[in-house]
C-alpha cells in the first residue's frame, strides 16, 4: 500500500488481458476485453492488497446505439484517494452479464436496475426483478430504441 | 381445524406452539417510511424476519428526461431528486457539466456555492434530527429543529426567491450574487445557532430513553458498509473516515479549517452523533467562508447553448448523506447523450435488509430514521 | 326492590352469555362472552353484598383469565372458521361432569339455606385476611405453590428448546 | 366559613329535594333512589366530558408552550374553544366500518373502553362527604373496573380487521397486564399504613401525605400510572411511528371521540387515585376540600403531559424489562419493608 494513486502500468500488469488507459473522468480506466473477465477481475480488485478497491460506488451501463457499455467505479474507503473506472462493452443482442453479487453487496440493486433501464440480464443474480419501474412494464426506458406512444415530444426536438 | 378435532402433543410437538409469520406492509403511505417507499415486513411476532424494501413508487424517468432536455433546462430538475439538501444536487450537476467543457468557475461562486451548500446541510441534518426524534416517539424536537430549519429557508429564500428548489447554482457559477444584508443576516443566524446543537443534546443524547432506543441498535459493520457502498455520515458512524470534502477536495474546500466527524461504533446513536458534530462543523465553514468571501465575478464566461466536446465524465460531490454522483456523457450535442445520478440513499437503503434482519418492530423506524435516506432521490 | 330486579336481570345475562360461550362457533365471541357471563356474576354477588369478592371476581376472571384467553386464541389464528366444530369426542365426560357439577351445586343450595349464605357473603376484607392466614393457610399456601410450579411449566413449555 | 363552596351540601340538598318529590307524589323511595342515581350518573358524565375538555385543551396548551409554539389559538380566546370545535367535528363525522372488521366487536370496543374508566369514577372520594357510590373496597373496585377496559382494546384491535390494529391492540394488552401488577403492589404500602382498602379511610388516615412515607411506592405508582394509560414515553401500543396508530388506527368520527375520552377518563382517575392514595386526596388547608382533589390531581396530570412531550418513547421489551425486572420486585421489597416496620414500631 505504497502508493495511494492506483498506476495505469501496475493495473496493465496486473490484467494483462485488459486494456488500462488514464482516464479523465475517474481514476485511471480498465477496458476488460470480455464480459467473463468481469467478476475475476473485481474479485482481484477488491481482496489484493495492492488495490484494495472494496467498494463499488456506482454500476452502470451506457447504450451508445451499437453496445452496452458497463460502468463500474470502484473506490476503497482505506485508501480514500483511490479509485477506478472499469469498463466493459457488451452486444446489445441478450448478452448474459456475470452477476457481481457475491463480491459487492451494492451490486443487487444496480444490477437490478440496469436490468430494469436497459434489459441486460445478470446470471447468478438472486432476485433479478425490476426495480423502479412497475414489474409489469414493457421495455427498457434508457435503451436509445424504447418508444413510448406516451412519451412527449418536446417543441424544436 | 384438524387441530381443533385431536389433541396435540405440545411437548413433543414444540411446533405446534410456533405463532404464525405474518407480513406487515409499512408503507407506501406510513408516517415513518419518510415518503413513498414500501418496506414488506415478515414478523415472527414481534420480531422482524425479513425485512424488504420496494421502491420506485415516485420514479420519474430523471435519467430519461435528461437525454430530452439541454443541460441548461436540467438544472432545475436536479434540485428535486435530495429536496432536503437541493443545493448538492445542482453543485455535482453543474460541476460535472463544467468538467465536461473545463470550465473555470470563478472563486467568488465557489465560496458562495459553499455558503449555500453548508447552510444547506445544516437545514438538512436538521430536518433529519427532527424525524429521528420522531421516529423514537419524542415529538418535541422536531419542533425544535423545525424552528432553525425556518431560518435558514428563510435565508435562502432572501438569496435566491425559493425555498427548498432553489435553481440557484448554474453552469460556470451561480445564478445571483448575495442580496444586501445577506451576510449580517447568516452572522447573526449562526451566532444563534452556535448553542443549538448543545440543546439537541441535551433534548436527545441525554436521555436515557433516548440512548436505550439507539445505542447497539441497527450496527452497520465496516464490512457492510464496504460492500454496500455506504456513504456519508452512515459510513462515517461506522470509523470510516471518508468526506470528500476532506479527503477528495472539489470547490474550494481544501480552504477551510473543518474536522472530519466518525464514531466507530457504528449503531444508530453514533450516525447520530456524527450528523450534530457536522452541524457544529458546517456552522464552522460557513462561517470561515464568510470572513474569506472574495470579491469578483460570480459566473464564468459560458456561451447561452451549452454544448460541451465529446466525452464523459464522473463528478461527486459530499451531499449531507453521502457521496452524490452525477455521470454525463456528451455526444457534442446541447442534450446529454447519457445522465447518471449516483445517490447516496440508494446505496444506504440497499443495506437495509440486512440491517433489518431479527430487529424488533420498533428497531425497524429507529434504524430507517438513522439511515438518514430521501424517496425521491432514490427513485428518481 | 332495585337489588331484586338487578339480579334477575344479571342472572338471566350470565345464563345467555353462558350459553352463547358455548355454542358460538368464533373462539374469540366465546372468550368474550366469557367476560360477559363473569361481568353478570359479579354483579350478582354485588347484589349480595359481596363486594370484596365480585371485584375478585372481575380482576381474575376478565383481567386474567379472559384476556390471556383473548391472547391464546388471537394468536392460534384459525378461530372463526365456519366450520369450527363445537363438540369433540369428550363431549361424553363433558356432560357427565358438568351435570355432576349442577347436581353438587344443587345439592348445597338446597342443603345450605339462604340466609345463612348471606350472612357468610358479608364477610369483611379483614375476616377473609385472617381466616386465609390461620384456619385455611395451608390450603392457602398448597395453591400458592401449585400456582408457582404451573407458572415455571409454562414458561419452560413457551421457551422450548435454547436455539 | 366555606359555605357555598361545600359541594357536598347542594348534593344533600339535592336528596332532600328527592325524597320530598317522592313523599309528594306518593310514590316510593325506591322511584326516587332510581332516579337520584340517574342524576348520579347524568352529572358524573358531564364531569367526565368538562374534565376531558378541559384536559385536552390543557394538554394541547401545554404541548404547544413546550415546543416553541402556541398551540390552539384561534377558536375562541387563545383557542378555548378548539376542543368543542373538534367535538362538534368527531360527532358530525362520518363513521366508516372496514369491510374486513368483525362487526359486533368493532361497534361495542370503544364503549367498552369508555364504560371502564368511567366506572372507575364513581368510588373516587372528591370531597369529604361528597363520593358517588361509598364502598368499603374501594380501592379494589378501583382496580378491577379498569381491566375491562383491556379487553375492549383487545376487541378495537383484533375487530379491525387490520395488522396494526392487531399488534397495537396484542401490545396494549400486555402492557396494561404487566404494568397493573406494579401499580397495585405500590398501592399496598399505603393500605398497609391505613390498614383500610377505603378510599375515603385512606384520606382520612393521611394527616401527613403518605408520599412522605411512601416515596418509593408513589414513584412506582407514577410510571405503572403512566404505562396504564398508554401514555408516552409507554405510548407503543399507538406508536404512530410504527403502528400509525395502534388498536384505533381503523376508528374514526364518534367512535374515535369515545378512545379519545376513554383515554383522557383513565389519565384523570389514575391521576385522582395517585392523589387520594398518596397525596391526602380532599385534605388541606384554607381552601374545600374538592378544590384539593382537583389541584392534586391537575399536579399528576401535569406530570402525566409533561412526560408524553419530554420523552421518547421506548420499546416493547423494555418496557416489560421494566416492569418485571424493576418496578415489580422494588415494589415487592417496599411492601417488605413497609411490613417490617409496621411490625417492629
Amino acid at each position: 500500500m505504497s502508493r495511494p494513486e492506483l498506476q495505469v502500468e501496475q493495473l496493465q500488469a496486473a490484467f494483462p488481458e485488459a486494456k488500462a488507459e488514464a482516464g479523465k473522468a475517474f481514476g485511471p480506466e480498465l477496458l476488460l476485453g470480455s464480459v467473463e473477465q468481469l467478476v475475476a477481475v473485481c474479485e482481484q480488485l477488491k481482496t489484493a492488497q495492492e488495490f484494495g478497491l472494496e467498494v463499488l460506488e456506482d454500476y452502470t451501463a451506457l447504450d451508445t446505439g451499437e453496445q452496452f457499455i458497463l460502468v463500474l467505479r470502484l473506490t476503497s474507503n482505506q485508501i480514500i484517494t483511490r479509485k477506478l473506472t472499469v469498463k466493459v462493452s457488451i452486444s446489445r443482442a441478450g448478452a448474459k452479464v456475470p452477476t457481481l453479487c457475491p463480491v459487492y453487496g451494492s451490486a443487487e440493486w444496480y444490477e437490478r436496475e440496469i436490468f430494469d433501464m436497459f434489459g441486460i440480464r445478470f446470471s447468478g443474480h438472486p432476485d433479478m426483478r425490476r426495480i423502479l419501474l412497475p414489474d409489469e412494464w414493457k421495455g427498457h426506458p434508457l435503451r436509445k430504441d424504447y418508444k413510448d406512444e406516451r412519451m412527449l415530444k418536446r417543441p424544436g426536438a | 381445524m384438524e387441530a381443533q378435532s385431536k389433541s396435540v402433543d405440545t411437548l413433543s410437538h414444540p411446533e405446534a406452539l410456533q405463532t404464525d409469520v405474518i407480513t406487515l406492509n409499512m408503507g407506501p403511505q406510513h408516517p415513518s417510511t419518510h415518503g413513498a417507499l414500501r418496506l414488506i415486513l415478515k414478523l415472527d411476532g414481534e420480531r422482524v424476519v425479513s425485512a424488504q424494501p420496494d421502491i420506485g413508487y415516485v420514479h420519474r424517468g430523471y435519467e430519461k428526461m435528461a437525454e430530452a432536455m439541454t443541460y441548461n433546462q436540467y438544472i432545475y430538475l436536479t434540485d428535486r431528486l435530495d429536496y432536503l439538501s437541493a443545493i448538492f444536487n445542482e453543485w455535482c450537476y453543474c460541476l460535472a457539466c463544467e468538467q465536461l467543457a473545463g470550465i473555470e468557475v470563478p472563486r467568488r461562486a465557489e465560496y458562495l456555492r459553499v455558503i449555500s451548500g453548508e447552510l444547506c446541510r445544516l437545514s438538512s441534518h436538521l430536518v433529519w434530527l427532527g424525524a429521528m426524534g420522531m421516529d423514537v416517539g419524542a415529538f418535541t424536537p422536531l419542533t425544535y429543529t423545525f424552528r432553525e430549519r425556518e431560518m435558514i429557508l428563510e435565508i435562502f429564500d432572501l438569496l435566491c426567491g425559493q425555498r427548498m428548489t432553489f435553481n440557484y447554482c448554474r453552469i460556470g457559477g451561480v445564478a445571483r450574487d448575495l442580496p444586501a444584508g445577506f451576510i449580517e443576516r447568516v452572522r447573526d443566524f449562526l451566532k444563534y445557532f452556535e448553542r443549538m446543537p448543545d440543546v439537541y443534546d441535551r433534548l436527545l443524547s441525554d436521555n436515557a430513553i433516548f440512548l436505550a432506543r439507539t445505542r447497539g441498535i441497527g450496527t452497520l459493520t465496516q464490512e457492510l458498509a464496504h460492500s454496500h457502498a455506504v456513504t456519508g455520515p452512515n459510513l462515517r458512524g461506522s470509523g470510516v473516515s471518508k468526506d470528500l470534502r476532506k479527503d477528495d477536495p472539489y470547490s474550494v474546500y481544501a480552504e477551510f479549517d473543518f474536522k472530519v466527524c466518525t464514531q466507530s461504533e457504528g449503531d444508530a446513536l453514533a450516525r447520530y452523533r456524527v450528523r450534530v458534530e457536522e452541524m457544529r462543523q458546517s456552522a464552522r465553514i460557513i462561517k470561515q467562508a464568510l470572513d474569506q468571501l472574495p470579491a469578483g465575478e460570480i459566473t464564468a464566461k459560458v456561451s447561452r447553448v451549452f454544448r460541451p466536446p465529446v466525452g464523459e465524465t464522473y463528478a461527486r460531490v459530499e451531499s449531507s448523506r453521502g457521496i452524490q454522483g452525477f455521470y454525463l456523457v456528451s455526444d457534442g450535442s446541447a442534450k446529454p447523450a447519457r445522465c447518471r445520478i449516483r445517490v447516496p440513499s440508494f446505496a444506504g437503503l440497499s443495506v437495509m435488509p440486512k440491517l433489518l434482519h431479527h430487529v424488533q418492530v420498533a428497531d425497524v423506524v429507529a434504524i430507517m430514521g438513522s439511515i438518514d435516506f430521501i424517496v425521491p432521490e432514490i427513485d428518481r | 326492590m332495585l337489588t331484586m330486579i338487578g339480579f334477575y336481570l344479571l342472572s338471566v345475562l350470565a345464563v345467555v352469555a353462558g350459553l352463547f360461550l358455548v355454542l358460538s362457533r368464533n373462539l374469540l365471541h366465546a372468550v368474550l362472552a366469557l367476560a360477559v357471563a363473569s361481568m353478570a356474576v359479579a354483579g350478582l354477588m354485588l347484589t349480595l353484598s359481596a363486594e370484596f369478592l365480585a371485584f375478585v371476581l372481575i380482576l381474575v376472571y376478565i383481567g386474567a383469565v379472559v384476556v390471556i384467553g383473548v391472547f391464546a386464541v388471537m394468536l392460534t389464528g384459525h378461530f372463526d372458521h365456519p366450520k369450527l366444530p363445537t363438540s369433540n369426542e369428550l363431549k361424553g365426560l363433558g356432560a357427565v361432569t358438568s351435570l355432576g357439577l349442577l347436581f353438587l351445586l344443587l345439592g348445597v343450595v338446597l342443603i345450605q339455606p339462604i340466609a345463612q349464605a348471606r350472612t357468610v357473603a358479608e364477610l369483611s376484607v379483614k375476616q377473609i385476611g385472617t381466616l386465609l392466614l390461620t384456619k385455611y393457610v395451608l390450603p392457602f399456601e398448597l395453591v400458592s405453590v401449585l400456582l408457582l410450579a404451573a407458572l415455571i411449566g409454562a414458561i419452560v413449555i413457551a421457551r422450548g428448546k435454547e436455539d | 366559613m366555606n359555605y357555598i363552596y361545600d359541594l357536598s351540601r347542594i348534593v344533600q340538598w339535592t336528596r332532600a329535594q328527592l325524597h320530598w318529590l317522592a313523599d309528594w307524589a306518593g310514590t316510593s323511595v325506591f322511584w326516587a333512589d332510581g332516579l337520584g342515581t340517574l342524576i348520579v350518573m347524568f352529572v358524573l358524565f358531564a364531569f367526565c366530558a368538562s374534565v376531558v375538555m378541559v384536559l385536552v385543551y390543557a394538554e394541547r396548551k401545554i404541548a404547544g408552550h413546550m415546543q416553541a409554539r402556541l398551540g390552539p389559538m384561534r377558536v375562541g380566546w387563545h383557542g378555548v374553544l378548539q376542543v368543542i370545535a373538534d367535538t362538534i367535528k368527531l360527532i358530525l363525522k362520518e363513521t366508516e366500518i372496514p369491510n374486513r372488521a368483525d362487526r359486533p366487536l368493532y361497534r361495542a370496543a370503544p364503549y367498552v373502553v369508555f364504560v371502564s374508566g368511567f366506572l372507575a369514577l364513581i368510588a373516587l372520594p372528591m370531597d369529604k362527604n361528597l363520593v358517588p357510590v361509598q364502598l368499603n373496597v374501594g380501592l379494589i373496585y378501583m382496580i378491577a373496573i379498569g381491566t375491562p377496559g383491556v379487553i375492549g382494546i383487545l376487541m378495537a384491535g383484533w375487530s379491525s380487521g387490520n395488522k396494526y390494529s392487531l399488534l397495537g391492540g396484542m401490545r396494549s394488552a400486555a402492557q396494561m397486564i404487566s404494568y397493573e401488577i406494579p401499580l397495585v403492589l405500590s398501592l399496598l404500602g399505603a393500605v398497609m399504613l391505613a390498614k383500610s382498602l377505603d378510599l375515603h379511610t385512606l384520606v382520612e388516615a393521611q394527616k401527613i401525605p403518605f408520599v412522605v412515607y411512601q416515596p418509593v411506592a408513589f414513584f412506582i405508582f407514577l410510571i405503572s400510572a403512566v404505562a396504564e394509560t398508554n401514555r408516552n414515553p409507554f405510548d407503543i401500543p399507538e406508536a404512530e411511528s410504527e403502528l400509525t396508530a395502534g388498536f384505533h388506527t381503523e376508528y374514526g368520527g364518534i367512535r374515535f371521540a369515545y378512545f379519545f375520552l376513554a383515554e383522557y377518563v383513565n389519565m384523570f382517575v389514575l391521576s385522582a387515585l395517585g392523589a387520594t392514595v398518596f397525596l391526602g386526596g380532599w385534605q388541606g388547608p384554607f381552601l374545600p376540600g374538592w378544590c384539593w382533589y382537583l389541584i392534586k390531581t391537575g399536579a399528576i396530570l401535569f406530570v402525566f403531559i409533561w412526560f408524553r412531550w419530554t420523552y421518547p418513547r421506548l420499546r416493547a421489551d423494555q418496557l416489560m424489562d421494566l416492569s418485571w425486572k424493576v418496578l415489580t420486585p422494588l415494589a415487592f421489597i417496599n411492601i417488605l419493608v413497609t411490613g417490617l416496620i409496621l411490625v417492629l414500631m
